[in-house]
């Protein structure tokens, strides 16, 4: 049985399709998040072209242009500055976009810790790629997961349509006056941005109605001439922060409720972990991003053969910390799938958290499996072997961390 | 599943040809996938695609391996890449030359079930296009084929994806190639 | 209000009042001086030195625009001394987000303004002027700040000048004199100082300007003008700096007059393209009596100072042709 | 904890406390010229009517008031302590 939350699921459509008619289209990942912000009313865009997510702003512009988005397109000069002029164009009273890969999101980390100390909800696409050096620019989620700490909301999506879907929702979910910290949607490099799909565009009515006109609390205006980013001495800067970790945990509550109420009207129903064929199994597969879909067909395959599941973790701030020591109290073992290493730890960011996440609970063996740094292929077969190797560890772990597919 | 791989050369279409493939696909009722794989590589440099029919959604991810059918759109690629690599036992390789199937057997190492198919492209494209770009004619060789899509869905995503004029002229590329693979 | 152009009585006042001849002489003078805005934008409180010049350049600019502006400043001296937590001098909205994008930050409060506007989400259409160091200006902003030139945004770009990094200490930027002792030219700095008025005007921006606090009329006109323009202006304005400088804080306004008089500093405006030279000193000083006047230039050799006088001669000559 | 501050605010901070020196106007030499008021760092110098008045809740004793004085109506004088 197919998890209701995955797409294409004809009983989770078809409540949504039966009552009115929706937009569905092939598309890519990158299209699908520049109908999205379509989709927002969004009133400044500040973007910078980088590959793998150049098609993104190229399609905004072409919006902007056509006058399809009624808003200022910022044909910033760097990553730096998309965000730096979105940290101006927020707090003004727009609803803000960019969106940004790799170097260009480690270019704009700076100004990502000011725009969430700042509590500004701007939106972020990221499409993830490779950090040089060596240049490379393929996908693998060091970029994002480097940026964990800057207190930003993240979510990954597995496909075309959780993309789209993440960027309406965290509009919703920034702008909520007890979070009011942006947020990031994480989409695969060419896995994802360049892959062309079927995807749903949501109606703009349903859209409107779940995301009302942003209001801003506080604005730059003249008739209530207020100072923002002030300058904070010890005897107060730590108290700001603790306010920003507060605001990440409201995240989790109003991201459920935002989810609850995305799902009245597409019928699609979002969670921090979607959890596929996971009842009464040895083995959790831990996976985030593109990657999940090719670790199910493979659990679909080989199901009768071994007993593992796929738990997919839809977003890693917050880190759903409840969630994983439930599902860590039912299974034997976790194996953390990820595109990422933190070096000089040798395991992955996600592994490490999924650790943390357990510690003082239930002790089962979490295994680190770093796969597809730089671009390469994740293919069923590297599954296979991660699949095995879990098996093994059942008896007794032999290590913590495993380099897949090294040559 | 039906899996496609496109074989081509920077310059040549072969991610529009994967792309179109999928939406026309999408066209027919199913579900699909296209993505291509980029190197770094410009203009001329050999070049891959791929496409997913399948009848639910399609969740995996990773390159094409072992493809049922394989487009060739340049037979000098055959010289540079191993273009039948991982094609199915009983799949089929439809490869863009003036030689027949017989001829260029030899070349391509495949077992004996697998089926090859020829078209001259190159010729249709000029014909037609008045430019050497084969992905379309190449994409009406494959659906006389393989039967995957209905000629009608890819002409619809053509016409959906170019401008008018070029619409045009891309679908008859499209259907003269569908014709000559018919004979 | 101060009369822009070419009235006969505006210029002499001008060109005497504001050369530091005495003002009780020149009733053109007091009566501009009357006519700037007695409202404080600005209010006390503040943790700038006694003498601050930088205080002096934002007291100025907000006398000349008017509660009707968004003001944007970068990390440095004036962001520091105005805000810290919870208290702020500012009367106008302020904000600050990094050393290095005020230009940025700028062209995106700048284009939500028209974008609202135009969506009827704001009902007035406040000006964005971004008031920052040099360091922050021709150094670690320049590209943030060419990027928004570039694009034209409406916008007002000041450059507070005290020629240094003054926040951390004064280190050296690009803007530093030649000759300048600071802790990290510690023989004196070895390069000229950058001409960012000339790169800002070579963007192509309807408006750019020079100017000192010393000077206080010409500054406000400056701003005044750049404000009534819509698009992109530069001003870059001298501050001198008691600490960093090294001279008594009463002396602050001296030392922006004397480097004007030396040829030190010059005053002109660009506007669409045509360069005029807005105040030309009565009488030259030789750059001797504004070096020594400061403990930064203590150290330069007779030889040295010769050269600096030698190369302003010869700017001197082309600005007042 | 607010992430604005509300204008002006400053007020609190009471900078008169970091002078050594305070200014004193002699009025009779005062001619109304401004550049006492124009050139303060602190805001603290304000116009009544015609004559000038400084603010020693925040004045620094940074002496530009009486530098720029064309009359030499200000004097710097040791502040008491």
């Amino acid at each position: 049985m197919r998890s209701s939350q995955s797409l294409g699921m004809s009983d989770t459509r078809t409540l949504a399709s039966a009552k009115r008619m929706l937009r569905k289209d092939v598309m890519t990942c990158n299209k699908a998040v520049a109908e999205s912000v379509k989709l927002c009313d969004v009133d400044v865009i500040a973007a910078y072209p980088i590959t793998p997510q150049t098609s993104i702003v190229e399609y905004l512009a072409e919006f902007v242009a056509k006058k399809e988005i009624d808003a200022e397109y910022i044909k910033v000069e760097s990553e730096h500055s998309a965000l730096s002029a979105l940290v101006g164009a927020s707090p003004a009273g727009a609803r803000t976009f960019t969106a940004t890969s790799s170097q260009g999101l480690i270019l704009m980390s700076e100004v990502m810790f000011t725009a969430s100390g700042m509590r500004l909800p701007i939106v972020m696409a990221n499409a993830n790629r490779a950090l040089s050096a060596p240049l490379n620019i393929w996908n693998d989620q060091q970029d994002s997961l480097a940026v964990r700490d800057s207190g930003w909301i993240q979510f990954y999506a597995e496909n075309n349509q959780e993309a789209l879907d993440y960027v309406i929702q965290c509009y919703k979910i920034s702008e909520n006056k007890k979070v009011m910290l942006p947020s990031m949607v994480n989409l695969d490099g060419f896995y994802l941005t360049h892959t062309l799909e079927p995807t749903e565009i949501p109606d703009k009515k349903d859209v409107k109605k779940f995301l009302p006109p942003y209001e801003p609390e506080y604005r730059l205006d003249p008739e209530s001439p207020l100072t923002f980013g002030f300058f904070a001495g010890p005897d107060s800067y730590q108290e700001f922060r603790y306010e920003q970790q507060k605001a990440m945990e409201n995240a989790e509550r109003v991201i459920k409720e935002a989810a609850k109420d995305y799902y009245g009207f597409t019928g699609r129903k979002y969670s921090a972990i979607e959890e596929y064929k996971l009842d009464k199994k040895d083995t959790v597969l831990l996976t985030v991003g593109s990657v999940s879909g090719t670790v199910k067909e493979v659990v679909d395959k080989l199901e009768k053969k071994y007993s593992v599941g796929v738990a997919k973790l839809r977003m890693f701030r917050p880190f759903p910390f409840e969630e994983i020591r439930r599902i860590a109290s039912r299974a034997k073992i976790i194996g953390v799938i990820e595109k990422d290493v933190i070096i000089g730890v040798n395991q992955g960011a996600v592994a490490t958290e999924i650790k943390n996440a357990l510690y003082g609970s239930k002790s089962i063996p979490v295994l680190s499996f770093i796969v597809g740094l730089g671009g390469r292929d994740t293919p069923p077969s590297t599954v296979e072997k991660i699949i095995k190797i879990c098996e093994n560890a059942l008896e007794k772990p032999e290590k913590e961390s495993y380099w897949m597919d090294l040559k | 599943m039906r899996e496609i791989r496109f074989h081509g050369r920077g310059g040549q279409g072969a991610v529009t040809a994967a792309e179109l493939l999928a939406v026309a696909a999408f066209y027919d009722g199913k579900y699909s996938q296209a993505f291509p794989f980029f190197g770094v590589e410009r203009r001329g440099a050999p070049v891959t695609a791929f496409a997913r029919i399948d009848d639910k959604f399609i969740r995996i991810r990773s390159q094409i391996y072992e493809p049922d059918y394989i487009i060739v759109q340049d037979a000098s690629l055959l010289d540079a890449v191993n273009v039948s690599e991982g094609l199915k036992q009983n799949g089929e390789i439809i490869i863009n030359t003036e030689k027949t199937a017989a001829e260029i057997r030899p070349k391509l190492k495949l077992k004996k079930e697998a089926k090859v198919y020829t078209v001259n492209a190159t010729k249709v494209a000029l014909d037609v296009l008045g430019v050497p770009i084969v992905n379309t004619a190449m994409l009406g060789a494959l659906a006389c084929a393989t039967k995957e899509v209905t000629l009608d869905s890819i002409k619809k995503a053509i016409e959906k994806r170019f401008p008018e004029k070029l619409a045009v002229k891309n679908i008859k590329a499209v259907e003269e190639a569908y014709r000559q693979m018919k004979e | 209000m101060i009369v822009l152009g070419e009235k006969a009585s505006y210029v002499k006042c001008r060109w005497k009042c504001e050369a530091g001849l005495s003002a009780n002489r020149c009733w053109y003078y007091r009566q501009h001086l009357k006519e700037v805005s007695e409202e404080e934008l600005f209010t006390s409180g503040h943790r700038g030195c006694a003498g601050c010049g930088n205080v002096i350049t934002v007291r100025l600019v907000l006398k000349a625009s008017g509660k009707n502006v968004v003001v944007v400043s970068p990390t440095g001296c004036t962001e520091v001394i105005s805000t810290p937590y919870p208290e702020t001098s500012w009367e106008v909205p302020w904000i600050h987000a990094n050393f290095e994008n005020a230009g940025a930050v700028a062209s995106g409060i700048s284009d939500a303004v028209k974008v609202l506007l135009r969506k009827g989400k704001i009902k007035s259409k406040p000006k964005v002027i971004a008031i920052a160091g040099d360091g922050g200006t021709v150094d670690i902003g320049f590209q943030s700040l060419s990027g928004a030139m570039e694009r034209g945004h409406d916008m007002l770009y000041i450059c507070v000048d005290n020629e240094a990094y003054m926040n951390t200490g004064v280190q050296r930027s690009g803007a530093t004199p030649y000759g300048a002792y600071t802790t990290t030219s510690p023989l004196g700095q070895d390069t000229p100082k950058k001409d960012m008025p000339a790169i800002m005007a070579a963007h192509r921006i309807p408006y750019v300007a020079t100017a000192t606090i010393s000077l206080p009329l010409d500054f406000i006109e400056k701003v005044k003008k750049a404000i009534s323009i819509e698009g992109a202006s530069y001003i870059h304005v001298l501050a001198p700096c008691p600490t960093g400088w090294g001279f008594p804080g009463e002396k602050t306004i001296e030392l922006g007059r004397l480097a004007v008089d030396a040829g030190m500093w010059t005053l002109y405006e660009i506007l669409n393209g045509e360069f005029r030279v807005t105040y030309k000193p009565t009488a030259k000083v030789p750059v001797k009596e504004y070096l020594k006047a400061q403990k930064r230039f203590a150290h330069l050799s007779e030889e040295t100072i010769k050269k600096i006088q030698e190369d302003i001669d010869k700017r001197w000559a082309e600005a007042f042709r | 904890m607010k992430i604005v501050l509300e204008p002006g605010t400053s007020l609190k901070n009471k900078t008169g406390g970091w002078r050594n020196f305070k200014p004193v106007i002699e009025m009779k030499k005062c001619i109304d010229c401004g550049n006492c008021w124009i050139f303060c760092p602190e805001s603290c110098i304000r116009k009544i009517g015609n004559k000038y008045e400084i603010d020693l809740d925040y004045c620094k004793g940074c002496g530009i008031c009486a530098n720029e004085c064309p009359t030499k109506a200000i004097e710097t004088v040791l502040e008491e302590k």
